[in-house]
């Protein structure tokens, strides 16, 4: 441990100081003043966000338990992102409705937590490392899913979340012991050599497929997903789907390109059944949904099965196309979860019948969802279509033509659901319309920034060009 | 030494070769449930004449000389009652709690090394071990009390286990403080290490200060006086083991008192040199390890009972607060101060 | 290493404590069942690698370090879920697994 | 004597219960009315479920312990090889130790220590 | 600035002024500007590109290239020929129609006025593009605003036909894409470089079997917005409950857009794979002409006959461009033009007919011409034109058309061509059926007699649109002429 690793730790150790700082904060400032520990968490984490985006050096740590290159510190960095977008609009909500339970700190504390975990997570090069990211990343979200204690529906989300998520790592670690067993070696670097197409590895890998399949929220492993989301309050819900997510796949796309690529012709099949059938679970599920968080929990699942159209690549190609996907999928997503917090804060309602009328009353809101919403769906201008089309154009690339036509016909299903929204908002005049109000400052600024992402990322190519470079490390 | 390895091959010789193995183990099995059996109810009757001397009475007088056959009669009027339990109660987790509290202990008392090569099986993870396994019958304890179904036994089963589990932090602590200074688990390792000075000696300050809170731990482990809120006689019956009679009353009692023992024993090896006499005087006749070692045993047993007699009895919250806010930071602190001793070199050698 | 007993045999039985525990997952209606069935699978999974570290590859000892954090790993999961296990049962009295089905499709 | 010694006192365990539970069994008398077959409440008739819902307080403590229990076990590996590794571990586990005192402080400071 | 960019940046700056007006009047007033600032631009290019044609034989001409996704080989990339200028002159007028007819909207005016030109906004980069994903980015575009103008300001059953057209029109884009991806990922055929630049593509012999597998895709995926015979269901529906100045730009611009793209992408493309098809889609084409024709017959709602009439005469456009000779492609971008015009005009008047009489149901209408004369004699003449009346566009493309198909001397080619030629009798037989019925004989209803009459921005509309439709009839050749030159890459290319 000299100061160079220390920096090639930096987001870890920044963000790890964040926590420690916060649970100091939480011990010594007295009760009246918690809503102050809001601001203060949201300016460092504002910091550390700024601070992640500086170069650094790639290189790894503890004997390659821990490694670092430009395109994991980019990811990293897009999380952060996510991360200070989510708790912009989360912001009014803890300060109107956490702080007064005394719990605003921890629900700083284990957001970081779990992203700390992430961080961990995507860094790892080795597969305990791995193990210790993924749970860290999951078990602080089942906490805050829990987080509203005084409704059933949280505590419902809670356990489903961690019983869920303990199911699949236990797998995922017998599908790993499996791999140990046929490799001898639980680092990355060593699996690559020798890994080969064996009964007990083929085994080993769906198994272990399962636990990032289970987080990624892929069919057959997505029954926790609306639930969850339902019931988690909505930044939770967010968190889940976007970052959490992103992260997922991010991870998932390393191991697959680089450790597991010796059984590329398995992990293909695999990854086209499971593509297909997440892209209709998720988007037949979403037709029938009224709740909006139910709604745009299957609409997420829907969008995993995209994402998978990328990572059957296993080229430069789609790396990038993921990476660039999944970024514009944090704006959008969080731009649609930011607008049904801002309601649901001021309201309390979130079905979709209820937002009859709302360009009527709050168009601003109505425009950001339905930008949002067009994101979501691919439809240009807005950041979305890129995504989707280099995704698309990824999959193509291999030839997997039936597989894109496929995904564009569920593209056409998902704009079905996503324009029910839009004509709830527009076309729809609505018996009792959300009355007008003003969002306060931190969900403007979180709303406006998912806006500018969402019109900006799509039409603006270097960051595709600048994705590409980074990605040149897993080809 | 040599003399028990003459009695171990003499007894070789007399079986057949084939079934070596079988008969050893029967032996030792048989050897050291006598041991459990005597001790047992050996303790029980210390505990009274110690007692008796605290208050100044006799004790246990008339059953044997001196009494001291008394135990053996509760023994066998304990074995003699009758068995009875309620209806109500979950009938196999009833009759299985006596299972966990005795097997533990037995298992435990069945690796400290009572003199050098005199251990049945020196496990190289040995104190580990034995952490691991008195941490087990407090599930026994659990499962007695609520399977009881009397709400006396309940409290204070549960009781029992956050007071077990509680304390149960700070022997660990405590014992890896120690740790630090011999670099192994094993227990005939750890009195080795010992040779240069006894480890309460060689860590000084902190060893001082961990076996204090060792001691003080180890008798809340055992849910003895002054921290007896399990069974609380005066507030519970008899705790969690008020609807059991006879024999399978007469196991926990057994298996408080071996506990007891084991945590002198534990304390013994691990702080005042297991085996080994004082400045290395008798350290020509190994054999007289088993003496110095039950020796200081029963001086930590005999400290034991002497806190039982002396301090009056802990309410829950002073209970918990005790460890948790004095005993828990107490020896996180300590077992970084000796780590920077260790790390420093300040052990003192002899 | 336990003379004896070979590889195969180990295996076989954490296999079966796996499906065990996959099964008690299915099929509990408790949920502190359920989440004993997750932890079997943990343990299963724990006795894996330090079998294999044992008996495949004894000169280094990754399986052994990877059993440890999976059982630190399973006791906070274990706290965590017991919490919010408690926390519904507050709510509803009971830890039957279909008081958790408020919310559907 | 190898680690079947662990499997040898776990069955003398189990043979001692049960032998004495069958010794006692043969000589014990026996005799029944429903009264003996009451639980025990100081004499009176038990009133309500005897299973009933526990103070949080021992949960609480319960999943205290388990976390500081799993960090003991982490100290184990570290306490015996401390003494070939030396300064790093001495900052590592400084590390480890101010964050699971803070968890402690925290844990005070929120009152999870207060019995109530 | 170059001057074709302006087709895309001038719309844009339309729309900010918008988002920032208030009111009714301001938003038409900015809306109308617009629009008049597109038509000069319109006409400008017209004149820039004869000028430029003279003396520069490039097949596009003002072409600009710039880099956009360089990774992929993304470019933004734009010019055009005499297809285009006559199709983006076609659009702004139109627009302007469009926002004339559309004065006196009551319902969020500003909104209205905002989704109209962002869809124009995509009608015109999507003629200017020469770039596969530049123009499926601006196809797209110029789709989804229909959702929200059929839904908001339509009427009927809005929300069904509203959602009816938007998804079948992006189910179609869903063939398109992989037709798309299936080009750009042959495009290497030749040992280049993947491109979507249309006219590098057009320069490598795509495999054969590539071709006969994705000219399908791409043809049907751009069929469906031209109403081809089994994908046409959205558009009756879709028009008959849009907003006037929807279904005008919608019928008269966007469903251009479909031939325009099988003629520019799928048959210029994938000549062999057009070669191989061209029977099974003439078919199509020749049952949409003929099924269109008689399902207008049947309807008695106006805006379904118009918007079958629609089905019917696009079908002639697919159908012409599958005949693979020049006269019949010329007559197919005639057509497409001249059916711009007029089918823009009858939505134009249809609009004005119901917004008096709030029905359109022929059978309850009577008499029109002695109440309100002036929509009435358009009408008439509009009516005319469509069942192609020499002088009027209609007659010029219709004949270029038969004519061109008639020049096989395959037997397979003559029938259809004469099967489909007697669809513009049963043309006939509608159109004069509707001005029997509605226009003349006796006042119906009472509270007819009392319609106002048409008001000068109705005028302006109207004469905005037939102008045209008079000028392409009575003098066809300078149009022919530019679209001809522009056709001879194609002819090289295809034949």
């Amino acid at each position: 441990m000299d100061l160079n690793s220390f920096f090639l730790m930096r987001h870890e150790m920044i963000l790890l100081g964040i926590i420690l700082l916060l649970i100091v904060a939480e011990i010594i400032v007295a009760d009246n003043k918690k809503s102050s520990i809001v601001n203060l968490a949201l300016f460092l984490f504002g910091i550390h966000t700024l601070a992640g985006f500086f170069p650094l050096p790639e290189n790894s740590l503890f004997g390659g338990m821990f490694r670092s290159n430009n395109l994991i510190h980019f990811f990293k960095s897009v999380l952060n992102l996510g991360v200070f977008i989510l708790l912009l609009q989360a912001a009014d909500w803890i300060k109107e409705k956490v702080v007064r339970n005394g719990r605003s700190t921890e629900f700083f504390i284990l957001l970081f937590a779990s992203l700390l975990g992430m961080y961990f997570m995507i860094s790892a090069g080795d597969f305990l490392m791995f193990y210790i990211g993924l749970e860290l990343s999951t078990l602080p979200v089942a906490a805050l899913a829990a987080f509203e204690i005084m409704q059933r529906k949280s505590s419902e989300a809670g356990i489903k979340l961690i019983l869920s998520a303990a199911l699949a790592s236990g797998v995922s670690l017998f599908g790993i012991s499996m791999l140990y067993a046929t490799t001898g070696s639980i680092y990355f670097d060593q699996i690559i050599l020798g890994l080969t197409e064996t009964n007990l590895s083929i085994l080993g890998f769906v198994l272990f497929f399962t636990g990032l399949a289970f987080k990624i929220s892929l069919v057959p492993f997505h029954f926790w997903t609306a639930d969850v989301y339902e019931g988690a309050p909505i930044s939770i819900a967010s968190y889940l789907s976007v970052i959490s997510k992103g992260a997922a796949v991010f991870i998932l796309m390393i191991l697959l390109f680089s450790v597991l690529k010796p059984l590329m012709h398995i992990w293909e099949n695999l990854i086209y059944g499971i593509a297909l059938a997440t892209m209709f679970t998720g988007n037949l599920f979403a037709l029938r949904q009224q709740n909006m968080k139910r709604f745009l929990a299957f609409s997420s699942i829907a969008q995993a099965g995209f994402i998978l159209l990328g990572l059957i690549t296993g080229t430069q190609l789609g790396t990038t196309t993921v990476v660039y996907f999944v970024l514009i999928y944090i704006f959008s997503n969080l731009a649609a979860f930011g607008v049904v917090q801002a309601i649901s804060l001021k309201t309390g309602k979130e079905n979709m019948s209820d937002y009859e009328g709302l360009y009527r009353t709050n168009p601003k809101l109505s425009l950001v969802m339905m930008l949002a919403l067009f994101s979501l769906a691919g439809i240009p201008p807005v950041a979305g279509f890129f995504g989707k089309f280099f995704l698309f154009t990824a999959a193509a690339s291999k030839g997997y033509y039936l597989l894109v036509f496929l995904a564009v016909v569920n593209v056409t299903i998902s704009l079905y659901y996503y324009l029910l929204v839009i004509r709830a908002i527009f076309l729809r005049k609505g018996t009792d319309p959300i009355p007008f109000f003003k969002n306060k400052l931190y969900m403007r600024l979180g709303l406006i920034i998912t806006v500018l992402g969402i019109l900006i990322l799509g039409l603006y190519s270097p960051l595709y060009d600048y994705i590409y470079q980074l990605s040149a490390a897993f080809k | 030494m040599n003399t028990v390895l003459n009695i171990n091959n003499l007894f070789l010789s007399l079986i057949p070769a084939e079934i070596t193995g079988v008969t050893k183990m029967v032996m030792i099995a048989l050897i050291y449930l006598g041991i459990f059996a005597v001790l047992g109810l050996y303790l029980v009757l210390l505990e009274r004449k110690v007692a008796a001397w605290f208050q100044l009475r006799m004790g246990p007088n008339r059953v044997g000389y001196r009494g001291l056959l008394q135990t053996m009669a509760d023994a066998l009027k304990l074995l003699s009652k009758e068995l009875t339990g309620t209806v109500k109660a979950d009938k196999f987790l009833y009759n299985l709690a006596p299972y966990f509290v005795i097997v533990t202990s037995l298992m435990a008392l069945g690796i400290f090394p009572f003199t050098k090569n005199l251990q049945a099986y020196d496990l190289n993870i040995g104190l580990f071990f034995l952490i691991a396994i008195s941490s087990i019958g407090v599930i026994g304890v659990l499962l007695g009390g609520w399977s009881s179904n009397n709400k006396f036994s309940l409290i204070g089963a549960m009781r029992s286990g956050v007071q077990t589990i509680s304390y149960e932090l700070s022997v660990g602590l405590s014992l890896l403080t120690m740790v630090l200074l011999t670099g192994t688990l094993q227990l005939s390792e750890i009195v080795e290490v010992q040779k240069d000075g006894w480890l309460i000696a060689q860590g000084h300050i902190p060893a001082i200060i961990a076996f204090m809170v060792y001691m003080i731990a180890g008798t809340a482990e055992t849910n003895r006086a002054p921290f007896d809120m399990v069974e609380a006689e005066s507030e519970l019956g008899a705790g969690f083991h008020t609807e059991y009679s006879g024999m399978k009353f007469a196991y926990f009692f057994l298996a408080e008192f071996i506990n007891m023992f084991i945590i002198a024993a534990i304390g013994t090896t691990v702080f005042f040199g297991g085996w080994l006499s004082p400045f290395g005087i008798t350290e020509s006749l190994p054999w007289l390890g088993v003496f110095w070692f039950l020796l200081k045993t029963f001086l930590l047993v005999f400290l034991m009972m002497w806190f039982r007699w002396t301090f009056p009895r802990l309410r829950v919250d002073q209970l918990l607060t005790l460890e948790w806010k004095y005993l828990l930071p107490i020896n996180l602190v300590n077992i970084v101060i000796m780590a920077v001793i260790v790390w420093l070199n300040l052990s003192i050698q002899f | 290493m336990i003379p004896g007993i070979s590889l195969h045999e180990i295996l076989a039985v954490t296999s079966v404590l796996f499906f065990i525990g996959v099964y008690g997952f299915i099929t509990r209606k408790n949920l502190i069942s359920v989440l004993i069935s997750v932890e079997l699978i943990l343990n299963s999974t724990v006795v894996n690698f330090v079998v294999i570290n044992k008996y495949l590859y004894p000169d280094i000892l990754e399986g052994m370090i990877f059993a440890i954090f999976i059982i630190a790993v399973a006791a906070a999961e274990t706290a965590l879920a017991v919490a919010i296990i408690i926390n519904l049962y507050r709510k509803t009295s009971s830890v039957d697994i279909k008081e958790t089905e408020t919310m559907k499709y | 004597m190898g680690s079947e010694a662990i499997i040898v006192f776990f069955l003398a365990g189990i043979v001692l219960v049960a032998g004495a539970n069958f010794l006692s069994k043969l000589i014990s008398p026996k005799s029944d009315n429903p009264q003996k077959r009451e639980p025990y409440e100081s004499g009176m008739t038990t009133i309500g479920p005897t299973w009933v819902q526990f103070k949080v307080g021992y949960y609480l403590f319960a999943i205290l312990f388990l976390i500081f229990d799993v960090e003991v076990a982490f100290l184990v590996p570290w306490a015996v090889v401390f003494g070939k590794i030396g300064t790093v571990a001495l900052l590592e586990i400084l590390i480890f130790l101010a964050i699971l005192g803070l968890g402690l402080a925290y844990a005070w400071k929120k009152g999870a220590l207060k019995w109530e | 600035m170059d001057i074709l960019s302006l087709f895309v940046i001038v719309p844009v700056l339309v729309i900010l002024a918008l988002v920032f007006s208030k009111g009714l009047k301001q938003a038409r007033m900015i809306a109308m500007c617009g629009g008049i600032i597109q038509l000069g631009m319109a006409l400008n290019l017209i004149f820039a590109y004869i000028k430029e044609r003279e003396v520069n034989k490039e097949i596009m001409l003002f072409t600009r290239d710039l880099p956009w996704f360089e990774q992929l080989n993304i470019h933004y990339s734009i010019g055009v020929d005499g297809i285009s200028v006559a199709l983006i002159t076609l659009t702004s007028i139109v627009v302007l129609a469009g926002v004339f007819i559309s004065w006196k909207i009551a319902n969020l005016p500003r909104e209205f006025f905002v989704s109209l030109i962002v869809l124009s906004t995509g009608v015109y980069g999507f003629f200017i593009s020469l770039d596969l994903f530049t123009m499926f980015v601006f196809y797209e575009i110029a789709v989804i605003p229909m959702y929200l103008l059929i839904g908001i300001w339509g009427s009927g059953p809005k929300e069904y036909s509203a959602m009816k057209l938007t998804l079948m029109l992006m189910g179609a884009s869903a063939v398109l894409l992989v037709g798309i991806l299936g080009i750009y990922f042959n495009s290497n055929a030749d040992g280049g470089a993947l491109t979507f630049n249309i006219l590098e593509i057009a320069k490598v012999n795509i495999p054969f079997e590539a071709q006969k597998l994705f000219f399908p895709m791409t043809f049907i995926g751009f069929a469906v917005l031209g109403a081809l015979f089994p994908f046409h269901t959205w558009s009756p529906d879709g028009h008959a409950s849009a907003p006037t100045a929807v279904s005008m730009l919608h019928a008269g611009v966007l469903m251009k857009l479909g031939g325009y793209g099988i003629f520019r992408v799928a048959m210029y493309l994938l000549p062999e794979g057009a070669l191989e098809w061209s029977w099974f889609f003439i078919i199509l084409s020749a049952i949409g002409v003929i099924y269109g024709a008689f399902a207008a017959l049947r309807q008695t709602d106006l805006k379904y006959i118009n918007a079958y009439a629609s089905v019917s005469h696009l079908g002639m456009v697919s159908f012409a461009l599958l005949m693979l000779n020049k006269t019949a492609w010329n007559g197919a971008i005639l057509q497409s033009l001249s059916h711009g015009f007029m089918t823009a005009l009858f939505f134009a008047l249809i609009g004005m007919i119901y917004g008096r009489t709030h029905t359109r149901d022929i059978t309850k209408l009577g008499g029109l011409l002695k109440v309100i004369p002036f929509i009435s004699v358009i009408y008439v003449i509009a009516g005319l034109a469509l069942l192609g009346l020499p002088g009027f566009s209609g007659f010029v493309a219709e004949m270029n058309i038969f004519m061109g198909a008639f020049l096989h001397d395959d037997m397979f080619y003559r029938v259809v061509t004469i099967v489909s030629i007697s669809a513009i009798v049963v043309t006939a037989v509608y159109v004069l059926r509707v001005v029997g019925i509605m226009l003349m004989g006796p006042v119906k209803n009472e509270a007819y007699l009392n319609l106002p009459k048409a008001t000068w921005y109705e005028k302006t509309g109207v004469l905005l649109l037939l102008i045209p439709i008079i000028g392409i009839g009575v003098a066809p050749l300078w149009l022919s002429n530019m679209i001809l030159e522009s056709l001879e890459p194609f002819i090289q290319g295809v034949l």
